[in-house]
């Protein structure tokens, strides 16, 4: 029962070239930053990554954009990334983009053992090329398939032996959605505490879905847009 | 001619007691400036929180605590955060009452382009198709025309769109919109603004029906 | 912004005739009792009541069927109540017997904006007589659809005056999901604070989703099967 | 012939270190005494639990602590609450490694019956057909004949349906059962009961290959 792992090395040892990984945060908000390192250092390629941004050219998923070992990105947004942008147009990476809440939703939906979900977004717009419609009520809505990823990589507040995680604040985004998602889940945790330190009550995700769990280290959490008020 | 912080100010008037509030990047953000007094308005931000606050000062900046824009922000007594399913999950079910947003185009039947410029790098929707096809009311703050003077409000996209038939009010440096069957209903002129130029410069059907007051700015 | 209302009369009082309601709460526990005190001394009749059990004779639901109040029961399990029995072999009440999770999930659906979902309970079953079966990856699933309610009526452990709403160990189960679902949405609380006084990161149910808050009295949280170990 | 008690505790050996347990009503609650040593197992109840501890002594009984009998129970160091969706969602999702069950009848394709009978006033299905139409694995514990001596192990189930296909083993007082394309694979004798005794309280299709060793009590 003891989910424990060493370190971000242990926990992504078997990720293999060419797997489906989901990677959590927003922006640079809430991501797997140990995670990230590791297979930047282990050298993984031809990586899917489900993520809901791309990083920045020199942080975040930008990390492993650099070492060539992405092959598809599926996002919402992949904005501020250059090195990103010279290997779309140049034909190294694909991209496939993806409204927002389809992404997340998507990502639950595996969590929940929805096979697929009805959403309007992108109803009427190039997203829904090819896929089927339905009108329920009067409103059109596109079905959209649960996504099947071979790892989720998730970062939380605080953890439990037991994977129990908690998340802080904005950092949670699609980390929950993508730890119920992954066919094997490594949850890194600022805090890593015994069974019974968090309230059961407060638990953000199950233990059932995690997999793996460490507590990670030296976290940068660097801020993409830092803006103050006097 | 009103400039951006005036946009946001007309629209913040559409704004009424008990709404929540999605607000877009760009001049939409602005809107948060000018909520009239005495009306509580609860903002939501798509990556997962409600009540959202300020920029924080210095020392309260939490690199674990940004909005949509990814800026640092604060939250406000009775915020409450959660995953970005839930949170696209309460726009879907029509909780937002009110969605304000940028874009390149609006045609006349609300149809909206405002996520992709063919032959630029495209950066991807975000939350935008969500929002639009989601969202009970959605207002665009946008300038009328573009950088080579054409008109931004149009008979039909031209730009990839982002969401059909959706867009319910326009507000440009020179009017307030409705986007009725009929087409743009023309409701107020900017200040020193003849309804003579926003007809040149709409593209689209537009509906002038008797006098049209001139907006009163304070 | 202020949801407060003064007590459960208050917060019942536009419950019309011929209303669909949904109540959280599993057997006895999470169920909201304040409001249906309120409920039978107003007399409303003819309501459907979406809930997944029915009460006990003289507790929860079972208070409004001795009134006759209730016109149609949608429960996954509507076991231990004689007067229900009654009623049902009289053909004064209908019941619609529902899977628990495709009860839950419709429920959810409505608050996720999704119009239907996907489930495989009930497939070949007399559940799924009439209903459209769809195969995803070489498995069958019906397509349940989301639930509407003209009001919700659930009862959490903790609120404030903006609706945002804390459960208590397993009186949660249904009580978030039903939140989310109603038209109107009224929750009464053990504890009404002020905003500020909950932990934004604790909150199970956002106040967007809740339109009265009250602060019940006298909760009688009575046990339906009390087991002690020595 | 098993009792009660020995059924549960045969079911207990089929527990794996780490598994997630889901548990019904009747003989699969027994199951929870017998947890082999060594072995550690979470059990979820369905109405928002993972982690259920023992019965609460009396002065730790809390009405808002219940599990899927609605019966007073306490949490272990690790639990962790949740909703009715979600925790239908992880049984549909597979993430429960282990459902026990019990039974009116099983056909030897693995349908299951046991929610309704005809005549009878019906109480409701409850979670058993979202946990028999989810669960990865699931093993039914129940007596192999009913009240009138008829065999509960059909070709096919003769009451209303609760799911179909479902079951993968069977374990009752007289044997342990795979359900396999070819029926009922018997796997293990209970002690003093022959194969002949289990061939004639069978009435579905029975395999019966080799020496089928006596189930070791202890």
């Amino acid at each position: 029962m003891n989910k424990v792992v060493k370190n971000a090395e242990e926990a992504i040892k078997d990720i293999f070239d060419g797997a489906v990984m989901m990677l959590g945060g927003f922006g640079l908000c809430g991501i797997p930053e140990n995670c990230i390192a590791a297979l930047v250092k282990k050298g993984t390629k031809n990586l899917t990554c489900i993520s809901n941004n791309a990083g920045v050219d020199d942080f975040g998923i930008g990390l492993m954009l650099q070492q060539h070992q992405v092959k598809k990105m599926i996002s919402s947004y992949v904005g501020e990334n250059a090195e990103f942008e010279r290997q779309l147009l140049s034909g190294e990476l694909e991209v496939e983009l993806i409204p927002q809440g389809t992404l997340a939703t998507r990502c639950m939906a595996t969590g929940y053992g929805m096979p697929a979900i009805f959403t309007p977004a992108g109803v009427g717009t190039e997203v829904a090329e090819g896929k089927e419609t339905r009108v329920f009520n009067g409103k059109t809505y596109l079905l959209e398939y649960a996504f099947e990823a071979d790892f989720a990589i998730v970062k939380a507040w605080k953890g439990d032996t037991h994977g129990n995680l908690i998340y802080k604040a904005t950092a949670r985004n699609f980390n929950p959605l993508m730890a119920m998602g992954g066919k094997i889940t490594i949850a890194e945790v600022e805090e890593l505490v015994e069974p019974g330190k968090l309230d059961p009550n407060e638990i953000h995700t199950p233990g059932i879905y995690v997999h793996r769990i460490f507590k990670g280290t030296n976290y940068e959490k660097r801020i993409e847009q830092k803006t103050v008020s006097k | 001619m009103l400039d951006k912080n005036q946009i946001a100010k007309r629209i913040a008037k559409e704004l009424k007691d008990g709404y929540y509030v999605n607000l877009g990047i760009g001049i939409p953000t602005l809107v948060a400036n000018y909520i009239p007094e005495g009306i509580s308005v609860t903002l939501q931000s798509e990556n997962g929180l409600l009540g959202m606050g300020p920029f924080p000062k210095e020392n309260e900046v939490d690199p674990d605590l940004i909005n949509a824009g990814k800026q640092t922000i604060t939250t406000l007594p009775g915020s409450a955060f959660f995953d970005s399913a839930l949170s696209f999950g309460m726009i879907r079910a029509g909780k937002v009452n009110l969605t304000v947003l940028g874009a390149m185009e609006v045609a006349d039947n609300g149809d909206i382009a405002n996520w992709k410029i063919p032959g630029k790098m495209v950066k991807g929707m975000g939350g935008a198709m969500d929002l639009v096809a989601s969202a009970k009311n959605i207002i665009v703050a946008m300038q009328h025309v573009n950088k080579a003077g054409e008109s931004k409000l149009l008979k039909k996209c031209t730009l990839p769109i982002t969401g059909l038939g959706v867009v319910k009010k326009i507000v440009t440096e020179l009017g307030v919109f409705d986007v009725t069957d009929d087409g743009f209903k023309l409701l107020e002129r900017a200040p020193g603004i003849s309804v003579e130029e926003i007809k040149n410069k709409t593209e689209g059907r537009l509906v002038v029906e008797g006098e049209i007051p001139e907006m009163a700015i304070d």
